[in-house]
């Protein structure tokens, strides 16, 4: 099913966005809980679920200790005996000490057990920089996920899709990462009061366009908007794919708009070498190869940790300008 | 969410130790080393491939524990796994088709030894990874306490897993919450080849049952009453809502780490094992069963007798199964998921 | 290699508890107060980026622990990690020019206050990630041990900490190898805004240490002289070698868990703060000294000032160091390395 | 430097190539020890340190309790104190319970200090499948750690690179994971006795070609000649060329040879979508798009976990044939 655009939409933050998909959520489904540090009395460090535990109770929301493999281990062994759990890992950085509950249990029981599994597990957690965190509190690791079978990855680029993607993650009977950003926290946009989804595994052209394809994965979806802005200055008329689902990836609605446009560029905050845009640019060049006037360009972050001075992170992040620089450049290498 | 009625042990104290309970345990444990050593022998044949941990000289501590267990309390499992699932009701022929990569096998051939599983029967999978087992069942235990239904969750881990911080944070969890799970830590002496004092400071693995606000106990695990016993009480405790319980069941493996010979590396004396032989569990237990009257040693033949009937023709239907088709390999990645509701 | 020989504070015996040591510890915690209320200031005053774990409150465990240290013994810090580098000897100026991400800051601005550090004073860094300093805190040790160097590690995590796998698996590895190590759990009740009693089962982290085969000990991390004799006592016995202990210093922050008045969330009440207050461990240490006539108020005024006047210079300092360079972006990913020898 | 292959060379088996290099090291800089589950006493379960315990005795050569976070770690904190480890991470697949050490700590551990850090670290894995190992024993991760500012990866692709890149990555003052491979073990190659290094980051053309490229990872490399010479009965003269080191990737050699041939096919074991390969036909369409004749194909794994019956596992692995497929497959994409 996809969005219900139709009723009531107001404005509510990206942060607002994800505490009503989960509180909605919850009210229908009395399997769901969520569980992560510091989201019940505190209600998230990040305000994702401020309020819920009076709503709920401690059974259904519930603080764990700074114990992420037990935290994601439980959520597995939640899911696998009839619940269908929501876990927050608070900052993505955080997933380097819970791998192999996401990678080696979550992602295979399934397929491990040939079949007779069942994983309705959602993983909410905080990605990106710009807030001067630092190297172990920015990362976007979404790369890594994407790359195992038997995993979901979506990305909400706003509140909008915070909230649709969120819902039907939580609906989805296979382990769901939402990578969500925190430099979008406080941004609104409209959002349907109601409980809708946005169909996994679809993309959604933002802004169509004739001459040109830009990929935005996530907060970089509003950048490449701003791109566009600047670049229909040079004449172009860019067409901006958010792909939402970054596994599994929707190449159909990518491959065409590049057939349509010719030249592409794929952006994402995540360091550029060995990002998913490397993994979209070798498909966008394999399946459109005969379309393509010029080669598939990537921004992404240069190839170091990410620095916490805001002079340096400011050099370092993805942005408008970073987009149509790479555009400029791209069109410079039309045959 | 309904609160289904489950089938639980029935309440809150251990099952009395009857004559029926006592030739149950038996006839685990002989159809665990019945399994395991038919497995043996199929791998060294060249029929099984890939990567076997036996369990023979530890049944006593599948078959206490799991004979208070139903279909609807979870465990989880290790590398060593084939001897939880035979003891935990298992079908012998779909367990022979999967460590022999068949279709027919309980993971359709794609798990093999070290994945094998029944959800069905509760039994949440053997597991590559050591240590992986006490987060998913801190998981499930939260799931029976959660949906109310009085169902314990037992996590099978070894002496070696248990310096794994894994199993630290579900430790630590578990009592936080008083979740109706139990630690029970099959010390074999050995993580792979490295003797226990050589992996850790301390004798006794439940020591660290303290440092996390539960109660910790040490049992024979070479004697199936004990095991029986102690594991019985933990488990009672567990569905009284009192909370976790660390158990030690101090054991010993016959065959190497990996098959039966291993590969001839020397980490340990024939002499060890000859010893530990002395106290083997069946035979253990086979004596008080006649020394009690529970069952003759004729019965007992005639158990074996059966069980081995049973285990050949569980060998003869795997042999029959099908390979699994190249069309099979991209199924099971992901559960088809309804939509929105 | 080349045995080194290196400063260690001498020998196997905790240094005597002289006036000059007690003025040395109250100084070191006056200079990690000012230093942290400082911090706090220019934080609110948007001079500080990103995150902010201040100190203020725990000051007695830092500079009870360090005063035992030389520059070749190790620590490894937390995310709250400017209380330990000022107590190791921290220079204040490259503090602050890290916390406001200069160039002249400890890690070129590339770091700030969660990855503060001095390798050459021995201070392996603050860290962004709980439990992180547990693993190579032992990897330290052993290098100390390994190079016969006589040097300890200190390794301070919280009591939110202790719940991380990490630090079992490095407790048990640091007492089966015997390793020069203190773990150090600075428990100031809470996990960010969780308390103890909500995250662990039990009350004192140090019950811990039995479960590794180590000496576990309580202190009262509000008064300096006692974290100074315990500390010693561990850092002695490391010294020796003898092996780790873990040292729980029951401690509180009085700050919010990141910055200083937080998000506004209750989840303590300001009675609370209150209460710890009146136990002050300044002001603890103070009045010890006034009574055992080691300081009089005035000479311990005139050393406020003199800090406060410091930390106002290191600010000045600071603030006039330059931004990092974008051509320092990509500089400091990797060593060059010389190539073959 | 590079090898040098003018002394002495027998045949050594990969697994003897890389005790090689560990015990020569060791005699050569007593600051170098190897730590790991079972390496010590029992000589690592693969065999690749039998003999080193006695040689060196048991402070440098360590057995390990089953706590990777806890060696990595050590690892990270000996070499940040003077000493030079050896880590052996048993299966590849492990690298999930301790992933944080590997890529927030030891890759980042010198940027965020501004580079006052040195980290001489050697990580050392076995990855791969063919055994029948499953899910959690076969995996190929490469393409995560490839991803992580600070780190370099190399991957040897026989006895002889085993021995070179090992060295070298010993002497190296950064994090370097060693990738080796199950299959490869008992493969014998001729090995010059004396300690040599492969310097890292410079790519090896094994087999020169004209009209085609094949640029393959490790064991890939003699599946690749296998393919090449299927193909050369189809008139193709194909390129072969074994990066060896795969952070940092040596492009200049890669896109050089493409250059010349026009179309190429990469090729790893790792799950196609988001592996390595992504990241080299990414390169190659950008760096040289004016010289493509044809899209650049990839062969890896296909996007499921690792299956444990031989029937399946069988169909799973890249392979010569798998090789061959794509190449031509490629060449029908011709334009
Ligand atoms: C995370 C991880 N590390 C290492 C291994 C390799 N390994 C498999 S079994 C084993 C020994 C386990 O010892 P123990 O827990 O005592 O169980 P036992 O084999 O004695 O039954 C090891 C080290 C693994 N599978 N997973
Ligand atoms: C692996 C990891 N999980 C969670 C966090 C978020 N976090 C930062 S500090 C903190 C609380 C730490 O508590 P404690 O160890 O008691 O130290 P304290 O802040 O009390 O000094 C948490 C949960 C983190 N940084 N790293
Ligand atoms: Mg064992
Ligand atoms: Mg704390």
């Amino acid at each position: 099913m996809t969005a219900v655009e139709s009723t009531t939409a107001r404005s509510l933050t990206y942060v607002e966005a994800i505490k009503e998909a989960i509180t909605q959520s919850m009210r229908e489904d009395p399997s769901i809980f969520l569980a992560g540090e510091d989201v019940a009395l505190y209600g998230g460090v990040f305000g994702t679920s401020r309020g819920l535990l009076a709503e709920f109770g401690p059974e259904r929301v519930v603080d764990t200790p700074i114990s992420e493999s037990g935290l994601v281990g439980m959520g597995v062994g939640a899911a696998a005996t009839g619940l269908r759990p929501i876990i927050e890992i608070m900052f993505m950085d955080f997933i380097g000490v819970c791998m192999d509950e996401i990678v080696n249990q979550a992602a295979k029981m399934k397929y491990m057990f040939g079949g007779s599994a069942r994983l309705p597990l959602t993983i909410r957690t905080m990605a990106g920089g710009g807030m001067n965190m630092a190297a172990q509190h920015s990362q976007s690791l979404e790369a890594w996920l994407c790359h195992v079978p038997g995993l979901k990855v979506v990305m909400p680029s706003g509140a909008y899709e915070a909230k649709g993607l969120l819902v039907a993650a939580i609906r989805d009977d296979n382990p769901v990462i939402v990578i969500e950003q925190k430099l979008m926290l406080g941004r609104p946009a409209e959002v349907p009061e109601e409980l809708y989804e946005i169909e996994l595994g679809k993309a959604h052209v933002v802004k169509p366009g004739s001459n040109f394809t830009i990929v935005a994965l996530g907060r970089m979806v509003s950048e490449s908007l701003k791109a566009a802005e600047v670049l229909s200055a040079d004449g172009l008329d860019v067409e901006v794919i958010d792909p939402r689902t970054l596994q599994p990836l929707d190449t159909a609605t990518i491959v065409d708009s590049l057939k349509k446009t010719h030249r592409a560029v794929v952006v994402h905050e995540a360091v550029r070498f060995g990002g998913l845009g490397a993994e979209i640019a070798a498909q966008m060049q394999e399946e459109g190869f005969d379309y393509l006037d010029a080669p598939v360009g990537r921004v992404g972050a240069p190839f170091a940790p990410v620095p916490f001075s805001p002079a340096l992170e400011r050099e370092y992040i993805p942005n408008a300008d970073k987009i149509v620089a790479e555009v400029r450049r791209i069109l410079g290498k039309q045959v | 969410m309904p609160r289904r009625k489950s089938k639980v042990a029935d309440g809150t104290n251990p099952p009395a130790l009857t004559d029926d309970v006592l030739r149950d345990i038996f006839e685990r444990m002989v159809r665990i080393r019945s399994f395991e050593e038919e497995a043996g022998k199929l791998m060294e044949s060249g029929r099984i491939p890939g990567a076997l941990h036996l369990y023979v000289g530890e049944e006593a501590v599948a078959a206490g524990v799991m004979v208070h267990l139903t279909d609807d309390d979870q465990i989880t499992s290790t590398h060593r796994g084939h001897g939880h699932l035979v003891a935990k009701g298992g079908d012998l022929g779909r367990m022979y088709a999967e460590l022999f990569g068949k279709a027919g096998g309980y993971c359709k051939g794609k798990g093999g030894s070290m994945h094998i599983s029944d959800v069905e029967k509760g039994m949440l999978g053997a597991n590559g990874i050591v240590g992986a087992g006490p987060p998913i069942a801190i998981g499930a235990a939260f799931s029976n306490k959660y949906r109310g239904t009085g169902n314990v969750t037992v996590c099978f881990f070894g002496d070696g897993a248990s310096n794994e911080g894994t199993f630290h944070e579900a430790a630590n969890m578990a009592a936080l919450y008083g979740l109706p799970v139990i630690f029970l830590c099959e010390n074999n002496g050995f993580g792979e080849y490295t003797r226990q004092d050589r992996h850790q400071a301390i004798r006794d693995v439940a020591d660290r049952a303290a440092g996390y606000g539960m109660p910790g106990v040490v049992v024979d695990g070479m004697d199936a009453v004990a095991v029986y016993e102690t594991a019985g009480e933990a488990i009672a405790r567990a569905r009284r809502g009192e909370g976790p319980t660390l158990v030690e069941a101090k054991t010993y493996r016959y065959f190497d780490h990996v098959g039966v010979r291993g590969m001839g590396v020397v980490y340990r004396d024939d002499s060890e094992v000859l010893e530990w032989r002395k106290r083997d569990p069946i035979d253990l237990l086979g004596s008080r069963l006649e020394e009690l009257g529970v069952m003759t040693r004729e019965q007992m033949d005639t158990l074996q007798e059966r069980v081995l009937f049973e285990v050949r023709e569980a060998i003869a239907f795997a042999e029959a199964s099908p390979d699994p088709t190249p069309d099979q390999l991209l199924e099971d990645v992901y559960t088809v998921t309804a939509g929105a509701r």
